[in-house]
């Protein structure tokens, strides 16, 4: 992504701006628009959940796989949800093999935040003997075509995954803990959704394309729980915003956040329905 | 490899535990194009495995005093997603996947012309979205696809299928429980139209017999997925009729 | 961000577990220049954290071929010794290690005037002695001080200080306790001039009206912590009197 | 390795092809005929068996240590097989310190599977306590001296060390495992045989020097565990084979192979005396 | 630290081997006198002890951690002390964030020496449960800053660190061992004291700056447990020593290592009063 | 270095536990020019341990920034091998080795005229194939003939032997036993004609005229490796009769 300066020409960068300033932007969206996205669930039948998201051509896929283990010393009740997120190196002619950079720890760990730190799924549902056995969650996410905005195409991928995902039932018994051989759904409390805007000159769009970013100044990635609730946040870039920039993103991100929660869950139902 | 047989492999007709007949394919889809960014890609389905292939190149070699004056540098990258397998896999690659990986190459280099593009890179990258048994061969065919589609220079194209042994009995195409519980098995690739076998490998045990049985069942299901295979690679440039996977 | 809340951590006057108001800071000390080699340099305790910011540039790039022809490339290494945490710590750097550096390089940024010093690097480190709730703040702030003291051209110091909540209340910069036991923590840092927004983070649960609550504190902690900044360069460069660590 | 393009030039390639036409090779050897082979055994008393063999100037060392260890999930009932093979850095001008490269991995799983995959030893009597303990057999091997044909020398290496080793004898008593001091053979059941085969021009040559494997288009390794059953394959190098091509690679191997075996295991036989 | 050939140009090096030979160094000490050297404890409070320690201008702080742990299999009965060493990044224009390099390795290597093998800590009195609980004491030494003998001032560090160090006392109870709440200090034995000495011209000094050590052609580092015994020893850079020159730095190291034993000793005293 | 002597290290008549006097060496062999790619190379028994050592140069330098414009760049590398010891060693490099391979180094470097050799690189690779106590010195002996072998021009050999204290008593050449259970070891090594201590390490607790007992056996073993050594050397310059390992 350090070589984007190389893709998008000076030209390119004022006739953005240019445009913008009429409240619309190159693609004919508006500002607070997104792309299309579609959601599917279900795709990868050995995982316990899986989605695949496109925002415009940025394409993700998510696996969840539930798998009884060791929980964590100073949190014996409760199971574990890993996040991890990898771009892949067919997704883009500037993503390489080898262990994640700071961008795809960065990618990573804010869905993680989004994710486990709002509390979406019931880790204490996740134990089955204290201090001994409980369910670990791992949520992995493959970028497979970059096309910008990331954090959110991560985002939705993971929690559509996770909302479509079935665990194992066990019993404990004396002798241990048992799988019964039947599933039954992930606790899962909430629907987080990430909304993610950049600064460009003085204004700021949603879903920024990877031209649009390789332009930005700044970024801000705002997650909320509901129509009330915040749960996420994470500015990025090199790059700051004003006080009112600030509230602009807060709001928006409320707003445009209600409207894809309820067309991903929609997504989601179809999903498991068509199963 | 167990000889510890727990799921019966074949019946008393010699159905498979899937149905199948002994030199019958799993069910196979492809398509060619499915990737904005890459410059060629490919996706195959074969059983459950799920493939995606993407070519980049030829492009400039990164570090440049790897790039070769009089050809372009085949790199070729099998990996496989964690949430492919059975148990989640830890995503830093495997011993198996680099080995994969280089049999992958070597399997596909015969078919290139790479005299034709000194001192850059092709860049092969195949991700499992989710494995099967036979998971080298599917991706030997869609790497070969997405070449084709990146307008690569070819003497012919690559495709992959396996044969193996279960019950004492050889068949073609194992899948993950075959594979697990059978006694052999035998992934191999060629060039069709030039008749060179590029990727061979085996590991189980086959009497000099089998091993004929063998060869032939791999070879006569490499030529059926070469069909599908040409199928797509027209349907994407011919506008054929639409099939496979969305 | 545990929900079990075992410290009681607002008692019924408001007063919180360590006897402070909920718009009160920790002790904050900071001095300039602490480091012999470095380039430049600063010490800050922040509660209990302890942190040692240098600079060492602007100077040559290594590799080369990293360096950019405008301007001087920033880079940034947050890193805790592992006594400096309850349990100790693996010195190797963790992935919450890499997204903090990045975040703090990100805030530090907008405040210098990179132009100035082209095809070069300017090199922050940080490293966490003792560490609290608030420790990327107070390294902010730290290494905002540390560039201020190796004579970089800056618009604008960067000043750092996080708001939190506690049993449902909005307070000003979370201790380590109040962190693992409350309900959620936003680390802010600006450029108290220039008005800007340059790292923010959240997690936990906030409100639309919490949040306003939230921005509020920190800005005015932020605020705070920006005269005792001052004060730490002035007393380096003006003799002023001596405050804070030795 | 990826420099041997280097090391032989142009002219060199075309006597050698020359050469081969009439059936024989620069060194005198028919296209079928191995270097001379040696082979000792017992020569590290730290390991529960070792070997040294000699290919011509190839030369590699193995040894093999006995371990209690646990079981992996998936085979309670099983001992465990790990095979490593590493070409050191005093082997060769072109080799180099750190973690294996591809070639090194290629060369220690084909030999892994060569053995492991094979059945040559029967890890159902490795196993002590079901699901707890069991042993493990770890073969390691290092290459001293590269002069081409190395996955041949690397598995007659780790098939000599083991034919060659002891392991201690448990017993499970109520309190757990036990060394009772004794020392009995490893199970070892067959006796696999590799045969490497390449390609110049459309002649195939078995055990090619560094030279001829810098001029090959092709490799092929067949491994035999007896006169009638081959128990490992593997193609390499960027070229192909005709069908004719792998049947007489095939044949070959069964042939050589059996030669082979008889000459390993008269090694063995006459290590063992020695010692 | 390879650079330092850059650092400090010829003439410096005549200069300075012309005012050794007179027996003085270019910043006025003598041949075997130390710079002011000052020891601070207890400033890291979530340490079990800490120590920051000043020799000149070189900078280190020592943190020790206690935590419980298993025991190494061949030595069931004793607990675990491990020493690492870092020259962090801030500590000098030639540091290098990354994995500890050869220099980074030795120093820590010494350090654990030093302290380890030489019976400071009396290990068994760290063994909770034979074969099953123990106390592992890790020291971890941070360089801050560079300016020439890193190795006694990481040596100073680590042992002032763990003279000042307490650790939890634990009660052993048929159900398991149980932290008692109340702290005893570490069993610390000894206090061995390291003395470092270079070769400049045919001059041996003591406590080298990092200009004297960018011309010294050999090191050699000697640690004494008390004033009659040496407890570790390492010979360091590309240069030799006479029998003689052996024989002068073992006098002097237990000579002046007597002198900074005291005052080391007296440092932590009066930094415990503090406390 | 366990204080709980398991085994009787020295008997009542000061007999070592594998019969050896005090000032006794276990039996050498050596071997020069025994590996066919290796510029020079050379093959040590001492007890237990048997290693091969090889060097590789003068050549050119990789990366190429690391050559040095007025002399040769000397790398060493000792290793062992996984089945060397007793309990199978990881086949990583561990930091015992890193350290020794250093020492081994700075301990050869005095012997050799690197600046004959500008702008390239000597390298010495060092593979334990079996160790015992000593092997450290073992391996600087051996390092010493392949230099030789590889005809790098040299001011003298470089030669190694350990003394240590077992029992209270001071001898000369610990082996794994005396080393482990004994109290102290100190590996050394010298150039026998120039005089100089160019390898020095300690640990465990020797009193000063201990240390004066240590010292005087640890250089008489020297000397007496020394001669195996020119003879090693001699045999295979000078067709002199063949001893030691085949």
């Amino acid at each position: 992504m350090s070589k984007k300066s190389l893709v998008v020409e000076h030209l390119k960068r004022a006739q953005m701006l240019d445009v913008l300033t009429k409240g619309v932007r190159l693609d004919g969206r508006g500002l607070l628009d997104y792309r299309p996205i579609t959601i599917e669930t279900g795709i990868i039948e050995k995982a316990n959940g899986s989605a695949k998201v496109r925002i415009g051509n940025t394409e993700v896929i998510a696996g969840v796989k539930v798998q009884t283990g060791a929980p964590f010393e100073d949190t014996p009740d409760q199971g574990l949800l890993i996040v991890t997120a990898e771009v892949l190196p067919l997704a883009s002619a500037y993503a390489e093999p080898g262990p994640p950079n700071e961008d795809a720890i960065e990618l990573a760990r804010v869905a993680d935040r989004g994710i486990r730190e709002s509390g979406v799924v019931d880790l204490k549902e996740l134990c089955l003997v204290k201090g001994k056995n409980v369910l670990a969650v791992f949520i992995d996410v493959s970028v497979l075509n970059v096309d910008g905005n990331l954090f959110d195409a991560v985002s939705y991928a993971a929690v559509a995954a996770l909302l479509s995902s079935t665990m194992p039932k066990y019993e404990v018994t004396a002798e241990g803990v048992k799988d019964t051989g039947k599933t039954i759904p992930l606790p899962v409390k909430l629907t987080p959704i990430s909304i993610t805007m950049v600064l460009i000159g003085n204004t700021i769009i949603v879903d920024p394309t990877l031209d649009e970013e390789s332009v930005m100044t700044a970024r801000i990635t705002i997650a909320s729980a509901d129509k009330n609730t915040i749960c996420a946040g994470q500015k990025g870039n090199p790059g700051g915003f004003t006080e009112e920039q600030v509230m602009l993103a807060i709001d928006t991100a409320i707003s445009k956040g209600e409207e894809i929660r309820k067309m991903l869950k929609k997504s989601v139902g179809h999903g498991k329905k068509q199963k | 490899m167990s000889k510890s047989s727990i799921t019966k492999l074949l019946d008393a007709k010699g159905v498979r535990h899937d149905g199948r007949k002994f030199n019958e394919l799993r069910p196979v889809t492809m398509k060619v194009g499915v990737l904005e960014n890459a410059d060629g890609s490919a996706y195959i389905e074969f059983g459950k495995n799920k493939i995606m292939a993407a070519v980049y190149g030829p492009r400039e070699v990164h570090p440049k005093h790897m790039s070769v004056p009089d050809r372009s540098v085949l790199r070729c990258r099998y990996h496989m997603t964690p949430f492919s397998t059975d148990t989640r896999k830890n995503p830093a690659p495997s011993r198996r996947e680099i080995e994969i990986s280089k049999v992958i190459r070597e399997g596909l280099e015969p078919a290139l012309i790479l005299t034709d593009y000194p001192r850059t890179a092709i860049e092969v990258y195949l991700e499992v979205l989710q494995s099967d048994g036979g998971s080298r061969c599917a991706s030997i065919t869609a790497a070969s696809l997405a070449l084709a589609d990146a307008g690569i220079n070819m003497r012919d194209l690559v495709v992959g299928c396996a044969a193996g042994k279960i019950e004492g009995r050889v068949v073609v195409d194992l899948d993950d429980v075959e594979d697990k519980e059978g006694e052999g098995d035998m992934p191999m690739a060629i060039l069709p139209n030039l008749g060179q076998v590029t990727l061979l490998q085996l590991d189980g045990r086959f009497s000099r017999k089998e091993f004929d049985e063998a060869f032939k069942l791999a070879k006569d299901g490499c030529m059926k997925v070469y069909d599908i295979q040409r199928k797509a690679l027209m349907e994407k440039y011919f506008g054929a009729e639409e099939t496979g996977e969305q």
